[in-house]
This record gives structure tokens, C-alpha cells and sequence, in this order.
């Protein structure tokens, strides 16, 4: 039993965290609240020559035929740069390969292609604007899922502006795909970016405490503030392993894999809501402002605790799996 | 501790003007441009009617509402949804201050004229240096003798509604040699006076609600000193307890917004779940402990550091109802609206106006006696 | 509106005050841990002559006839001192009057009788040990209540070894009494101690913590230390108005009363085990042991917020109130 | 990422032994005197067994176990809710010492009677003015030059099981000029030596498990100095960073206790309940995180300040666990049993092996590299 990645996991994880700290730093998020940048737009490509928008895609469709066990640190590198678009929902919607509409599986390979998912199939989805395929449904493994390719769609405001939040009414066609597996990787990938953005947050949040002074000191020297991000870290140490290990049931078929999954989701929100109050107040008023880096990421820590379901949701999920005569 | 009637005709009497004035859509935040504006005029509806500042002396346009009758319309006020007071850091932190240390000459020119909407005032507390530990202020006022006043020079920031005041109140050090909490004082200053520089910026709910206020040799003069040179720190420390405690987040607001949770969580889940149900309480046990501490007031108390068990209180209370309601929302809190706005302001809340880490050790060293290092 | 004791209210509660602090300090608390002192008893009649005993029971039956808001802030000090024996329940028990067995009343308003409730009618009961009188039943104001007057008792051993917990088995006999109130009360006695003990947890830890000297300085000074004794702080003083206006609601028939007990159950039982683990924590070693007297009130924290309904029970109450449709 | 078939088959062997070893009755609390004598005789079972020691050198009664066995054994020993270690001082903190500072001499004559059960041991760390601050450490040592071993005197103070054990180690000043962490030299005592006076005291879960070593001019040979005169404080950490780390709260046991957990929510509510569930995650996630630690050190990396991290981690999951059943228990949680003696317990998790307070300051300052004041 070794607990970690393998080396080609780990060496995979290390091309795209060099390839996003080059290519996507602060200002290339903020960029994409005015609209998607070019820079975004590259980085996409980029992610694409390496494999990863297809790396759940079969071979014989063009992609790695890699697991989620590749996919997680990936992803979770993705939060960590605040990276704009939907790369979870592309990464999980490509897997569908041949059944999706013509021409799109060749647009996501390329990393021109965006899929967006309604997860909840209420008519509002992220990414929606600009997205080459939305999917709605799957809600718990349990709904069908259709696949709509144009949509009418109404913008919505939402709080972190690159989300690209819109309502739509298509209706779209159903398509044949093993529904519980989709919903768990999309899940598991939204985990897997709440911890990369847990972990940015501590990071921006200790380098702020260490240089900014009150009281002629560094405020990071105060046992208040110490103790919080103590917390932060603990939380963020502890929702990595369970989010790979979800990530591992799902890749072997582990029959407890939906309640792992689902456990990561809970752990990865937690720490990541966590990391979002913690970090705006330790920046004190600099954390109010839109001027620091800190509300970009904040931002869509709020936003993914909410997406793919909420922390409560999958909590009663966990319950539920572990009440006896439920588990079936 | 029940009402009195004429503590139950006044409350009729509010709800009932309230209802026939509250403007049914809510107007645009008033920390923007526009919104500002329809704010202000909601402002002097409110004032025109004799409601914009219950508790003042009739000559200043109040009705002389007791503490209680304040609180009555407070909780009427936002149990009505009418909109958020832009003239709130005038009527509820300056007003406190001029109404105990400004001369005959400053209530005249300024209460009235804060009432009415006609001044708008914000605060000049922090700079960029000197966020939480306020006594770091480096802005300073240079005596010019001829003029019979001074002249203000440095940065503030994180002004709220800067940018579309008329009027700031603020601390400068007028004695050079003296450091920390010495030798300050507290000015009021046109923000149309020659010297001022105002650029708004952007804060973490959108909303361009923040501004740094520039001053180069802006003169103030004599008359608009509030309290006496070198007394800024006493004066001001006496607004700080208002805007902590008390008079800037009266428990009506959080009463209300746990009425919407309650209406939300029965509309998402059919019933109330827990966890809004302890936030109902939570908004319920503020109201009860404002109540208990305002009858300590009227008994001739002080309010002293328990003002910080209110900011304390009220500023967690915020976030809890509003995090309860983003749980509700799943997917939907990240929509732009009053839910996932109310949380970003919420966050503010812990920091602003003192931040909770210092409030709990005013707490622990003033109201416990626990040592300080 | 004053929201605040009455004179008379105040001085009825300093007249409690004084006698248990000159009767009952921490050394005669920790003397009850091996059977019912002297002492205790003696404190017992000094309270009956005081009237507290019959606080609640009507005039012709030689009570005060007073209401639920001069019983609060007595049971606060009751709670604050630790004393020993079943006196919230003795309290509310003996409104009943004349429905008690023959010679109860007397004895309990003579300071010599004990009445225990076993209110979740399972066959275990606080206090049964030296009990005259035991009611069993009255849960959440719903279930008929039964006097039973003899009893085998088979002690059980308990945490707080003051609450002289025992197992029965003996039935009763059904009495008539307007069970709502009689079970409301109670809630709402347990929760005035429970404010008490909180408040005693408090200042044995400010004591405490401004004595002990760690790495030169008092631990007091230590910013961890100050904080959590601060939430500590808040949580009495929000829970203290809470207990009291429920007791106004109960004393004036509000239609809201029971909403407003439950709430206040929620709140004191929340402040007292806050109280209990910070004050042990703050205690350090010290707070771990039998020596230092926290341990006394702690374990009486904990003991009481299961008694009469644990915080979730209540907090579900108040929820199922809350929701339209219930309320009637 | 999965057991392999040797790890497999070492966990049924495991279980199958304890399914068929383990008194079908709980003992006694090995925290009382009688208990205590019952624990001693399980340990010297399973030693017999070649199960007291999975992970140490066959020479001394192991079995020469990888981190991954031994905590797959854990996992067993608690899910088949084997008796606690008494023995757990002398095995988990003082072992580690011993193997890594201990001579050859120390190591034969202590490692294998300690594996036995037939020495107990005890720790000698906090003293009346040395709890957190374990610098402040005032017991000393004196030089006998003539006997070649030092005189040992002072107080030791809530020692775990000092009123049962025959050993104790500890820290003791054998350099008076010296001050805080230095002139400290760390010493292997026997507590039947002449000049040791041993009293017992009640712990907050109501068992004798505490006691006072006093110490009068006790004589101690040169070759039971361990690590160096001198050394001591470096010593300890090593110990300290044992006991706070992987060894003394392996996952297996508060896994077994959310098992129960669980089973007790369903028994009472018919359900798993919200409040259930999460503990249950939070103790699978202390697995995964102690799972991932593991593979870092099997890596060659160190612990280091992460063994903060873990003692964080356990020590308040226990409380959690603990608070939940009494929640499910209402007013049966005060009954004196498991669940009550767990949760007292719990609560000294929070503060032996250094107060969680300092744990965080560890983390904050060696983790995140936050300034020291």
C-alpha cells in the first residue's frame, strides 16, 4: 500500500502546475472577469496538447484512456491557478466520446471546445456562455442526461464573473451513458478543484500575514491569526487524501466508490469555504476589496462549494450509504 | 418586559408609514453611482415624514423616541425592507460624537443638515498603514496660525461611499512630535475643498462602494475641530463604541433577514431544518441581549466594552444566516442577488469597525480582566 | 418595555445569592460526591424558609404564589453554586399542591422533601436516590405524568456522582396537572442552571488563567486563551436574556412560550458545554484532575444539557415550530 | 493505492488471532489498580503471541512489520475492541527514544522486558510549574562522581499510571547555571530506587490514573542516561514528536469508534444522522491523511511538525465522536460508561502531549513558516 501518486502521476501533475504558474497567474483570472482573455484561451490549448482535456477519452477517440486517479492532482493544480472555464465538465463530458455531436470531441481535443453542464437540469449553468456542448442532467447518477448543442442562452450575474452564469430553455436529446459515472466525475473533479483553491487562498493568505504589519509586527505573528490558518491547513491536509482516494474507488469500481465520492466533496467544500472566510479576514480590509488577488479566488471557492451539490447534500448522501438496508 | 401601549401605537404608527412609502422594488445599491442618488432622496422622504432620526431633539428634526421606541422602529424599518440608510455613518457614528463633544455652533450647522440628507458624511479612519491598529494614523494637520486653522495633508482609504459624500470626519495628527494615540485630533472636512482628491474603487460584493480620499494642505478651519486639539483619540474612541455597538447594527436587520431564511428554507425544503432554525435563534438571543443592554442604558449605565459583545454578535450572526442560506441555494448562491450580495457584506462585517479579533480581546481584557501582554 | 428583573425580582435573587455563597461554596459541592452532606441539607431548609421551595405553589396551599420570573434568576444561582439535590424539579413538582402524595408538600416546603423527575419516562432518574416523591413522565408536555411515591431503586453510576441517578421499576399513579406547563418548566429551570454553571465555569477559568504562569507570563495573556474565553463570554450573555424572556412568556401566557423554552434550552445548554470544555481546556492539566474544583461544575454542565431534552431535541422543536403549518 | 496480498494476509491473520484472543467482557479500566493488573496479564498475552510489538526487530519480540502492517494491525486491535495498552508509554514514546538514542546496553536491557510487560513505564515530563512550558522543567540532578550516577530530586506531576508502573523516564536539570531548554539530561528511573515516593490522584474520568513522582536525592547510574548529559531537551522532542504524532493515536482507533458511533445513531434515530455522518468522515479522513504521512516516511521523508497536524486532527475528531453520542443519548450520556468516560477522556486528548493551543502555534510557525512574536 502506498499512499501516493505514481511517478508518471506525479510527473503528469508537475507539466501542467509548471505549464499554469507560466501561463495563468493572478492577473490572467482577473483578466477572464471581463470576458474571456486571449491568454485563457491558450492555456485551454495548451492543457489540450498535453492530453489532459482528453484524458478520460478512449484511445481509439484521440485521448490518454488515463483514470481519475491522473485526473485529480491535474485538476486540482487547475483550482490552484483559478484557471477560467469548464474543465471539469469538458474533462467529464469528453469521456462521452462518439456520443457527443459531431465535430465537438475534435473542439475539446484541440482545447478550443467547452462542454458546460446542468447538472441540476434547472436551466441556469455555468459556462454556459460560450460553451460548444452543454449536457443537463445527471443529478445523483440518477437523471438521464441530454445533450444540447444550441442554446438560447440569457446571462445571469453571478459572483465570480468568469463563471459565465446563463438561464436557457432547450430541451436537447438524451444520450446513452453511464449516468452514475459521469455525475461522480463531476463531483470528484469539483472536489478536486476546491482543494487546489484551498491551498492558493493559505498560500496568498500567509504570504500577505507575513509581510503586512500592526501593532509593529507582522500580523501573521499574532496567535489569532496563527491558529486560524493552523485550522485552514489541517482542513486542506485532510481533504487531499480523501479526494484521491475517491478518486481510486471510482478508477477500480470500489462498490463504496459513490460514498467516497461524495465524502470528498464534503471535506474539499468544507476546506475550501473555510479557506475563502479565513483569507478575506485575515487581509482585514485589503480582503474586502477587489483590488487583492484573494476575492478571485475566494469568489469561486463560493461558487464550487454550491456546484455539483452542496456540502449539507452529499453529507445526507454519506448518511444515507452508511444507514444499513440503504447501502444496496 | 412587555410593551407599553404607547410603545405599541408608536410601532403601529411606523409600520403603517412604512407601508404606504417603502418603494415596492428595491432601489439600486447605494454604494454605486446611481443608486447613491436614489438613496439620498429616499433620505429626505424619510426626514419629511419625521422618521430619518427618531431619537434626535425635534429642533434637529427628530421626535425624541426613547431607546426603545428606536429600536421598535428599527426592527419596523427593515421588517419593511425599506433601503439601507446611506446617511448612516453621519446620523448614527458622527452624530453620537457631535451630540457629546461638539460646541452649540457645530450641532447647528451639522445635525440638521445631516438629517435632511442635504450633508452626506463618510469616515476617514484607516490608511494604509493603519487599518486595525488605528493609532498608527500618519495623516497630519500643520497649524496655520494666520489662517486661524490647519492644513491636512495624507491618504485614507477604505472609505465607504467616499466617492459620493459631501463630507468626511476623521483623525489627524496635529502634534508631530507625539506618536501612537497622542496628538491627534478630529477634523471635519468638506470634500469640496481645495486640496481633496476622491478615487472610488471596487469592493469585494462589485459594488464601487470604497474610495481613498487624497488631501494636500486642505485648509479646516479653527471651528471644525470636534473636541479639541490633541483630544482625537477620546473623541474618536467614543464614535468607535457607537459604530460597534449598538446604534449602527440595530437587531431589526438580523431579525429580518432570519424571517427570509425561515421563508427560504420552507419554500427549498418544505420545512425549516435545523441549522436555520439555530440561526433564528442566534438573530432572536441579539435582540434579547440589545434589549437587556439598552435597559441598562436607560437605568443610567454605560454601554463600555459590551459594545464589542454586539459587534461580535451581530457580525458572526451575519455571516451564519447568510451561509445558512447559501446551503439552501446549492447551485443558485452564486446568482448575483440579495443572498450571495448579503454574504460578501457579511465577510465585511468581521472586519470593519474593528475587527473581531480585537473585539474578542477588548472583550477578554476589559470585560473579563484578563491580562494584557 | 424594561428588560430587566423587577426590584423585588432582584432582591428575592440577592437573598438566594448571598446564602449560597456563604452556604454552599466549591467545598461543599465536592462533599456531596460521597452522599448528601449535612451541609447540603442545611442549605435546602434555608432556601425552603426563604420560600423557594414553594416559589411556584399557591397561596393556600402555603407557597408565594410567585411566577416563572423570580424562579429564573434563583435557579441561575442555584446553578452558579453548584448545589446538590434535584432543586429545579422539586420546584416545578411541588406546584402540583395537593395532587402530591400526603406529607409531600409539607416536607417540600419545609426543605426537607426532594421530588424527582424521571420526564423522559424511561426508568432512569436524577436524584431517585433520596427522592420522597417521583414523577415519571411529561416529555415535551405530551405524555400523562404518574406520582410514584415508593420505589426500588437500584443506584446507577454517574459522572456527576452528586446527581444520585437510579434505575426503577415501580408504575405510579396517573395525577391531573396541566402537563405543558409542568414540563416547560422544568426545561425552563434546567436552562436557568445551566446559565449559572456556565457563569461559575467562567470566573473559576478567569481566575485561572490570570494565575498560571506558562513561558513567564500568565496564560491570560495569550491571545488563544483570551479569545475563547470571550465566545464564552457572548454565548452567556446571549443565553441569560433568552432564559429570562422565556420565563416572561411562560408567566404571561404567550402563544409563543414553548417555542421561546426550547429556544432557551438550546442556548443555556450551548453556553454550558462551551463552558465546560473551555474551562477544562484552559485548565490545561490542571482542569483534567479532581483536584481543581472545575471539574465539579463541568461534569454538572454536561450532565444537565441531556437532562429535559438534549440541545438537538429542542432545536428540532423550535424548527417544527418555525414551519407554517405546525404551529397550531 | 491498495492492500497488497502479503498486507491481506497479515490483517486476516491479525484478525483471526484477536477474534479468538480478546475477553469477551471488557476489563476493568487499566487506570485503576485491579484493572491495571488484568491489562497487564492481556499484554504479556499478546506478547506471547508475537503481537505486542508488530513493527520492532524479532530480537526483541517483534515481528519486523512495515508502517502499513502496523497500522493495519492498529485497525484490528480497535475494531475487535481489544483492552487499551498499558503498556503504551514504554512501547509508542519511550521505544522510539531508545532505538534511536539508546546504547546497545540500554536497548537489551530495556526493549525486550518492555515489549514483555515486564517493565512498565511510565513518563516523567510535566511538573507543578511546567505543563505547556515543559522548559521550565526545575527537577534536577546532582552529580555523585564517587557513586558515577547522578542524585535525582523533585516533583513530577500527573505522570499516566504512576501509581502502577515500575519505570519511569523524564527530564531532569543537570546543569543548574543553565537556563530553559538547556543543561537538561534526559534519565531512565527506576521507581522502586530508594528516595521515589509515588501517590496517586483522580483524574476527570473519575479513574485513579494519574499520579505524583516525588523524587528525594534518588541515585542514578551513569548508564542510564539516555541520549548524552546535557541532551535531554533534543531527547525529548524526538519522544515528544512520537507521542503527538502517528504512534500513540493510530486511525484504527477512532475508526472503531465511529463504527460504533454509527451504530449507536441507528439504534437510537433508526438513521444515520447529518451530525453522525460527519464524524464518520472526519475520522476516515485522518485515516487517508495518516495513510498518506505514512507513505512520505516509507519515502524516506520526516514527519516533522506534521505529527501537529495528526495530533490536531485525532484529539478533537475524539471529542467530536464523543459529543455526537451524547447527543444521541440525551439524558443517558451522564450515565457513567463508554461513551462518558470517552468523552472526559477526549477532553484530555486537547491538552496532554502539549495543549492544541501550542500544536497550532507549531503548525502556523514550522508548517506555514508564520513569524515567531
Amino acid at each position: 500500500m502506498r499512499f501516493a501518486l505514481s511517478a508518471e502521476q506525479a510527473q503528469f501533475r508537475d507539466l501542467v502546475r509548471d505549464l499554469l504558474a507560466a501561463e495563468c497567474p493572478a492577473q490572467v483570472v482577473r483578466a477572464g472577469w471581463a470576458g474571456e482573455p486571449a491568454a485563457v484561451g491558450r492555456v485551454w490549448t495548451m492543457l489540450a496538447e498535453l492530453g489532459v482535456t482528453g484524458l478520460l477519452v478512449a484511445a481509439q477517440d484521440g485521448g490518454l484512456a488515463l483514470d481519475e486517479v491522473y485526473l485529480v492532482p491535474v485538476l486540482t493544480e487547475v483550482g490552484y491557478a483559478g484557471l477560467p472555464g469548464p474543465l471539469v465538465e469538458t474533462v467529464t463530458g469528453a469521456a462521452l466520446g462518439a456520443a457527443l455531436p459531431a465535430g465537438a470531441l475534435d473542439a475539446v481535443l484541440a482545447g478550443t471546445g467547452r462542454i458546460a453542464v446542468d447538472e441540476d437540469d434547472d436551466g441556469l449553468v455555468a459556462h454556459g456562455v460560450g460553451a460548444t456542448v452543454l449536457l443537463r442532467g445527471g443529478w445523483a447518477g440518477g437523471t438521464p442526461v441530454r445533450v444540447v448543442s444550441t442554446v438560447d442562452l440569457e446571462p445571469v450575474a453571478a459572483v465570480d464573473r468568469t463563471r459565465a452564469l446563463a438561464r436557457y430553455r432547450s430541451d436537447g436529446t438524451p444520450v446513452d451513458l453511464p449516468v452514475a459515472v459521469f455525475w461522480q466525475r463531476g463531483v470528484l473533479g469539483t472536489s478536486a478543484a476546491l482543494t487546489g483553491l484551498a491551498r492558493r487562498l493559505l498560500d496568498l493568505t500567509v504570504d500577505y500575514v507575513t509581510q503586512r504589519e500592526q501593532f509593529g509586527v507582522p500580523i501573521g505573528s499574532f496567535q489569532a491569526v496563527k491558529h486560524q490558518l493552523a485550522e485552514l491547513a489541517l482542513a486542506i491536509e485532510l481533504a487531499s487524501p480523501a479526494v484521491l482516494r475517491a478518486a481510486h474507488s471510482l478508477a477500480t469500481g470500489d462498490p463504496a466508490a459513490a460514498t467516497h465520492v461524495s465524502m470528498a466533496k464534503v471535506l474539499a467544500g468544507q476546506a475550501a469555504a473555510r479557506a475563502a472566510t479565513t483569507s478575506i479576514q485575515c487581509h482585514g480590509a485589503m480582503g474586502y476589496t477587489e483590488e487583492s488577488d484573494v476575492h478571485l479566488f475566494a469568489k469561486r471557492a463560493l461558487a464550487l462549494a454550491g456546484a455539483w451539490g452542496p456540502t449539507g447534500w452529499h453529507r445526507r448522501a454519506v448518511a444515507a450509504d452508511l444507514t444499513p438496508g440503504k447501502e444496496s | 418586559m412587555s410593551y407599553s401601549p404607547e410603545e405599541r401605537r408608536f410601532r403601529d404608527q411606523a409600520r403603517s408609514w412604512l407601508a404606504d412609502n417603502v418603494p415596492a422594488r428595491p432601489l439600486p445599491s447605494g454604494d454605486t453611482r446611481e443608486g447613491f442618488a436614489a438613496h439620498v432622496e429616499w433620505e429626505r422622504r424619510l426626514f419629511d415624514a419625521g422618521w430619518s432620526v427618531v431619537s434626535w431633539p425635534r429642533a434637529y428634526g427628530g421626535r425624541e423616541a426613547s431607546l426603545w421606541e428606536w429600536l421598535i422602529f428599527e426592527e419596523e424599518y427593515h421588517r419593511a425592507g425599506a433601503p439601507a440608510r446611506v446617511t448612516q455613518n453621519g446620523i448614527f457614528l458622527l452624530a453620537p460624537t457631535l451630540f457629546e463633544f461638539g460646541t452649540p455652533d457645530q450641532q447647528d450647522r451639522y445635525l440638521p443638515a445631516m438629517a435632511a440628507a442635504e450633508q452626506l458624511w463618510c469616515q476617514g479612519w484607516s490608511e494604509p498603514g493603519a487599518g486595525s491598529d488605528l493609532a498608527a494614523i500618519t495623516s497630519r494637520a500643520v497649524r496655520d496660525e494666520a489662517a486661524g486653522g490647519w492644513r491636512l495633508s495624507g491618504q485614507k482609504t477604505w472609505t465607504t461611499r467616499g466617492a459620493f459624500c459631501t463630507h468626511l470626519f476623521g483623525l489627524f495628527r496635529t502634534d508631530q512630535e507625539q506618536s501612537r494615540h497622542r496628538g491627534l485630533t478630529y477634523f471635519l472636512v468638506p470634500l469640496d475643498a481645495q486640496g481633496v482628491t476622491v478615487n472610488g474603487f471596487t469592493r469585494l460584493d462589485g459594488d464601487e462602494g470604497f474610495a481613498d480620499v487624497f488631501l494636500d494642505e486642505v485648509f479646516v478651519p479653527d471651528e471644525d475641530v470636534l473636541g479639541g486639539v490633541g483630544n482625537g483619540w477620546r473623541v474618536a474612541m467614543a464614535t468607535t463604541g457607537s459604530e460597534r455597538g449598538l446604534s449602527l447594527r440595530s437587531p431589526g436587520r438580523f431579525l429580518a433577514t432570519a424571517e427570509r431564511l425561515v421563508a427560504l428554507s420552507v419554500e427549498r425544503t418544505g420545512a425549516v431544518t435545523e441549522d436555520v432554525a439555530q440561526a433564528w435563534m442566534d438573530a432572536q438571543a441579539y435582540q434579547l441581549m440589545t434589549l437587556s443592554q439598552v435597559t441598562g442604558l436607560a437605568d443610567g449605565g454605560e454601554l463600555g466594552a459590551a459594545s464589542s459583545l454586539s459587534k461580535l454578535c451581530w457580525s458572526e450572526l451575519d455571516v451564519r444566516l447568510h451561509e445558512s442560506a447559501a446551503g439552501l441555494l446549492g447551485a443558485e448562491a452564486e446568482v448575483a442577488g440579495p443572498w450571495s450580495k448579503g454574504l460578501l457584506f457579511a465577510l465585511g462585517g468581521r472586519i470593519y469597525a474593528g475587527t473581531n479579533e480585537i473585539q474578542r480581546n477588548i472583550v477578554a481584557e476589559r470585560l473579563l480582566g484578563l491580562p494584557r501582554r
